[in-house]
């Protein structure tokens, strides 16, 4: 469903298409689907010493249809994939999918000879834009992967670099 | 409650609370069926956040099962390393020095303190507050500086090992745990005017959700759900372990059995835990954080062996079942708020929607505890 | 409380009632009765004020229980050691168990946690519920039915709790292949 | 009836008390760290993902392929590889792969390493389009950084 | 500068829509400004400076996304819904007086039109929720139906005592009543008045679903309320119309109570544009409180709000309106006479 990708316009409007992306860059709704520990650090990256309003992005919309990014923040168990999986398919086109956390990425800790119960990865079963590694990242990795995903969507990155002291 | 054996052939709808709710916090769905506003039954659909801790507890080595405890509850993760330490520490006879257990208790009741935050703040969401969730993030970021200064990690700590602890703990933790302790009751009389003592809130929790002594004990409930029914038991006092005998602390008692009980339970409990660090800070002894001799190899003598430790949420035993190897054999969770959801089906039987999850939140969930 | 327990468990014709330490073992009595003494074991535990903490099941293909063997001058101990004898020869010898470990606990301040164990054998693991009087069981039961297969009879709804809706397989199976 | 206006004036009383705590609230200076502009500094014992450590003069890896951080990983995460070249008796170390993806940063790795040889990197920030980013070559990073 | 008639209508027209869209977006802004600051954070800061930018942003993306119309919708009533609220509150601001002759239409029931076109904003959520199909959105629908029918009744008898107390529905008229100093708004005309603002200003709360009434649109309980199922721009209209509501709610009340137009110092009152800027300056301090209100308090529960209103607002307005009655008869004539 909604494979062919949005862009494709017949007469392509660059400067128009420049402004669309830096519009939605800029006002990233992230949906509230916390799966386990990772939901933590994405409710502290939201509360007020981490702030991710800042970037336009602190309106938490319960909703699938309301939303643009969806951050999957923990991890998916076989039981659990079906229902995300359609919420990935309510989300309006154009939509975003940050892993975030190692379960996200690959199974994390519970990957072992004979495990029955997780989906080894949130790539396995829809196309992921960043991936964000750590156990549970940190609430600026988070913050350093929403700046990351603008920079996918609009080319270039506005903000600086900070390399880890 | 409200007359809800109408006509059988009343039209009755089922709502999903789906896996995906703001209220549910995690992944648990309840499959509601309701008439009208009125919830006729609730039934909790679990499993969607498994993660087989019981299976990884057989194919790997009794320290390589520490991280697991960790990510059972994340929000009160050291009572749950604590708990693992405890039952192995308690099968091999090993002694731990007196600095290591006031260590574990200071990080316990911070973490205690920290869980206690965080379900202050996300309970009053579910009630349509949004800022008291902030403040508390704001404190809550305090303690987890605290506890990342020591463990390294904010969360998800590993930082018991058999007979003591992986490190010891520098003074700037001490002089700023007592400077924490020192802002948070500064802060706290702005949350009880902000939030307890709101005449909306006090509407919102009174007589909701009523939970009778008698089913408490029918369903196993433990910890601030039982004694927001009027039990007095907590694991620390009936079943001292550690260094919980020399500290003095009340544990809090409230008999009306409504959210508004489970409510203050809570909230007088931070108020303990801050009494327990402030004790043990002052108490805390010179010496090793490591008992001498552990052995390499740890190999518990066969048999099943149950440790039973005070967590954020209740009760929270282990039942190691040993062989003689350094595998475990069977490694049992006992996860309070298992219990303590068990009786959601018949406790918000006859509710209206907004008091079954004020009901929900009172009971202070955290989904992959329940689903392991 | 423990000598007026064993008094009581004496009326149930328990197979094997042990008195354990506290300090290793961490509960006080444990109590080992056959499938069809356990509703009785719960009815008098529930009566005198008991609440069921949890239910475990341990599956012992290939060996034999050494859950309630700690001292070794326990009761009546006839079975385990012929079992241990001839456990070792045979391959799937009819020693195999599944084990069911019921613990309850109190709450009014009197510290003594007490353990009924159940034994059943492998190949038909089957024992009657106890969640129409301890409605508090019914999750445990089937969270145990999940993962071992022990068919608890009258439970009114053993379809899996934590594993998905159409799971046939029991993990924690000794057995168990992905 | 005295109950009914007590409970309301008491409850619109608690109602502007709670307006006054907020209002404070609003005055007091914000808390907020702007992440890309001001930055954490991450304390000592901070656990990111682990990385080598170089020796001080020869800037080689202090590693001796004992393998004993492989065996202690309970997600094992680490492949290593050494070969012990014709003349010395010593291994040298090849190729040290960590998988950080299935990492739970227990730091059971760094205790278990009687050379000290890997300690916690202050990495914190790491966030990227690709996966595969995050399978490390924790050699090339050594000698990248020792560059 | 008057305008010819047919241009005086065109200038009103953009006029209006022009301060309705800006206002849906900035008011956005504030209310994230507002609600970071109270919470100890910033709110918008990285889009434009002081993120000024910001509901530009949203406002593009939200024009850019994928408009879903889910299998299964009414699609009439699912299509009208999000119109249905905003269209409403953007023609009652013809005949709000923004400053002395700054008024679209100055017509004499005035008063009577806005509430009447308040009641169809009803109509919006009812449809909006039963039309998406969504068992969430129709709880919701009925939830937001029986407050707003239970919040009109104590807001009108509210607004009967003003009429009766300025003895007219022109709102143009009313703020010319409450002219020359701050002692002469209706707010201080009698003691009762501060009680009639204040449940004038709850029923305005409630009847914008916003604040601790915010039953319709909860969002911890029923996702995403009435506008579960709406993307992009059909959410955004919601979300226009919401805030156009709240615009409306906040000036009625200054018209009513706080002066409209008048400057509340007696030796400023000589008009020209400056009545528009203290009508702003009330509106949009009443609207702060709003926000102030909305982060502050959690939810009330259903029956504690019908409660409050058919239990404590509606007696109490009741009891104004006949001492206020009183007062205008009995007075004089004790005056009067002696």
């Amino acid at each position: 469903m909604g494979k062919e990708s949005l862009q494709s316009a017949i007469i392509k409007f660059a400067p128009l298409d420049k402004l669309l992306d830096l519009g939605r860059a800029n006002s990233l709704w992230p949906m509230t689907f916390g799966l386990a520990c990772c939901a933590i650090e994405m409710m502290a990256t939201g509360a007020s010493r981490f702030d991710l309003a800042r970037f336009g992005a602190e309106v938490f919309r319960p909703s699938p249809r309301q939303c643009d990014v969806m951050i999957v923040a923990g991890t998916i168990s076989k039981k659990m994939a079906p229902a995300v999986q359609t919420l990935y398919d309510q989300m309006p086109e154009p939509k975003w999918v940050i892993a975030m956390g190692n379960c996200a990425i690959s199974g994390g800790p519970f990957v072992f000879e004979g495990q029955y119960g997780i989906v080894e990865g949130a790539d396995k079963l829809f196309p992921v834009d960043v991936f964000i590694p750590g156990c549970p990242p940190r609430p600026e990795a988070l913050i350093e992967g929403i700046l990351e995903l603008e920079e996918k969507v609009t080319g270039h990155r506005r903000w600086p670099r900070v390399e880890a002291v | 409650m409200n007359d809800l054996a109408r006509s059988p052939n009343q039209e009755t709808f089922v709502l999903n609370l789906g896996p995906q709710h703001p209220a549910t916090h995690g992944v648990l769905r309840v499959k509601l069926t309701m008439d009208g506003e009125y919830i006729v039954d609730a039934e909790p659909v679990l499993g969607y956040v498994h993660r087989m801790h019981e299976k990884m507890g057989e194919n790997r080595t009794w320290v390589q099962f520490m991280p697991n405890t960790a990510r059972l509850d994340y929000l009160g993760a050291l009572s749950y390393n604590h708990g693992y330490v405890k039952v192995v520490e308690q099968a091999m006879g090993l002694e731990v020095p007196e600095r290591a257990e006031y260590l574990r208790v200071i990080t316990v009741e911070l973490n205690r303190i920290a869980s206690h935050l965080l379900w202050f703040g996300a309970f009053v969401l579910d009630l349509g507050g949004f800022t008291p969730l902030l403040y508390a993030f704001d404190d809550r970021e305090h303690i987890l500086d605290l506890l990342e200064s020591v463990t390294g990690s904010r969360l998800t700590f590993c930082y018991y090992r058999f007979g003591g602890l992986c490190n010891d703990v520098d003074d700037d933790f001490l002089t700023g745990t007592r400077a924490f302790i020192k802002r948070l009751r500064k802060r706290l009389p702005d949350y009880h005017n902000l939030v307890t003592k709101n005449i909306i809130l006090i509407n919102r929790l009174k007589d909701v959700g009523v939970l009778s002594a008698e089913m408490c004990r029918k369903y196993g409930a433990t910890g601030p759900v039982l004694r927001g029914s009027g039990v007095d038991y907590d694991v620390r006092k009936n079943e001292p372990y550690s260094v919980y005998p020399e500290l003095d602390f009340e544990v809090p008692v409230y008999s009306e059995g409504d959210s508004m009980a489970r409510y203050m339970v809570r909230m007088d409990e931070i108020d303990q835990c801050l009494r327990i660090v402030e004790q043990a800070l002052d108490k805390l002894p010179e010496g090793p954080v490591m008992a001498e001799k552990v052995p390499k190899i740890l190999k518990p003598a066969a048999g099943d062996y149950y440790g039973a430790v005070e967590a954020a949420r209740g009760t929270f035993g282990i039942r190691i079942v040993s062989d003689g190897t350094n595998i475990p054999y069977r490694m049992k969770l006992r996860s309070p708020t298992f219990s303590n959801l068990s009786l959601y089906g018949e406790a918000s039987r006859g509710l209206l929607l907004p008091d079954a999850l004020a009901l929900m939140g009172s009971l202070d969930l955290v989904i992959p505890e329940i689903d392991r | 409380m423990l000598s007026e327990l064993k008094s009581e468990f004496a009326s149930l014709a328990p197979l094997a009632v042990i008195e354990t330490d506290y300090k290793v073992k961490g509960y006080h009595l444990d109590v080992e009765v056959g499938p069809d003494r356990v509703v009785d074991a719960a009815e008098l535990l529930d009566r005198l004020g008991f609440f069921l903490e949890a239910i475990t099941g341990v599956d012992w293909l290939g060996k034999n229980p050494v859950g309630n063997q700690p001292d070794p001058v326990s009761v009546n101990e006839q079975d385990p050691e012929a079992a241990e004898a001839e456990g070792e020869a045979g391959s799937d010898a009819p020693a195999d168990k599944m084990e069911v470990v019921y613990d309850y606990n109190r709450t009014d301040g009197v510290l003594c946690r007490v353990v009924v164990r159940c034994r059943l054998d492998r190949a038909k693991p089957e024992l009657p519920t106890v969640s129409r009087l301890i409605p508090g069981a019914d999750w445990h039961e089937r969270e145990t039915h999940d993962f071992f297969g022990i068919i608890f009879t009258g439970h009114h709804d053993l379809s899996p709790l934590l594993l998905p809706e159409d799971a046939d397989f029991h993990p924690l199976r000794k057995d168990f292949k992905a | 009836m005295s109950g009914y206006f007590k409970e309301l004036f008491g409850g619109t009383k608690s109602l502007f008390v709670g307006l006054g705590i907020t209002f404070k609230y609003m005055i007091k200076p914000v808390v907020t760290v702007q992440y890309p502009h001001e930055t954490l500094v991450m304390p000592p014992r901070f656990r990111g993902h682990i990385e080598l450590v170089g020796d001080e003069e020869t800037g080689a890896p202090k590693c001796v392929v004992c393998g004993m951080c492989q065996k202690a990983c309970p997600t094992n995460c680490i492949t290593l590889t050494g070969e012990k070249p014709e003349g010395g008796k010593k291994k040298v170390l090849t190729g040290y792969i960590l998988n950080f993806t299935t990492c739970s940063l227990c730091g059971l790795c760094v205790e278990s390493c009687k050379f000290d040889a890997i300690t916690f990197s202050r990495d914190y920030n790491l966030a990227g389009p690709r996966k595969d980013a995050y399978i490390f070559d924790l050699k090339k990073r050594l000698e990248e950084k020792s560059g | 500068m008057t305008l010819t008639e047919p241009w005086r209508v065109l200038a009103f027209l953009v006029g209006i829509i022009a301060f309705v869209a800006l206002n849906a977006a900035y008011l956005v802004w504030l209310e994230r400004k507002v609600a970071g600051h109270i919470q100890g954070r910033i709110g918008p800061k990285e889009v434009g400076p002081f993120g000024l930018l910001q509901p530009l942003a949203d406002g593009i993306k939200l024009m850019s996304k994928q408009l879903l119309v889910p299998k299964g919708v009414d699609p009439l009533l699912f299509k009208v819904a999000p119109l249905l609220v905003l269209v409403p509150a953007v023609m009652s601001f013809v005949t709000i007086p923004f400053g002395e002759n700054l008024v679209a239409r100055n017509i004499d029931i005035g008063l009577l039109m806005i509430f009447a076109f308040a009641s169809v904003n009803v109509m919006g959520l009812l449809l909006g929720g039963w039309g998406s199909n969504n068992k969430y959105a129709v709880i919701s629908a009925a939830r937001a139906v029986s407050q707003n029918v239970a919040y009109e009744i104590p807001m009108l008898i509210t607004v009967v005592t003003m009429i009766m107390l300025t003895s007219t529905m022109n709102l143009n008229e009313m703020v010319i009543q409450q002219g020359g100093g701050i002692l002469n708004w209706h707010f201080f005309a009698n003691p009762l008045m501060p009680f009639a603002f204040l449940i004038f200003f709850v029923c305005a709360l409630a009847e914008t679903n916003r604040a601790p009434f915010d039953l319709g649109e909860a969002e911890s309980e029923l996702i995403a309320g009435f506008h579960t199922e709406y993307s992009g721009m059909g959410f955004g209209v919601f979300f226009m119309g919401e805030y156009a509501n709240i615009i409306i709610g906040c000036s009625l009340a200054v018209i009513l109570f706080l002066g409209g137009w008048q400057s509340p110092f007696e030796f400023l009152s000589d008009q020209g544009l400056w009545g528009v800027f203290w009508f702003l300056a009330k509106v949009y301090f009443l609207i702060f409180c709003v926000m102030w209100i909305r982060w502050t308090y959690p939810r009330t529960t259903l029956w504690g709000l019908l409660n409050l209103s058919w239990k404590i607002l509606i007696p109490i307005s009741l009891l104004i309106l006949l001492l206020t009655g009183a007062m205008i008869k009995v007075w004089p004539l004790i005056t009067g006479a002696s």
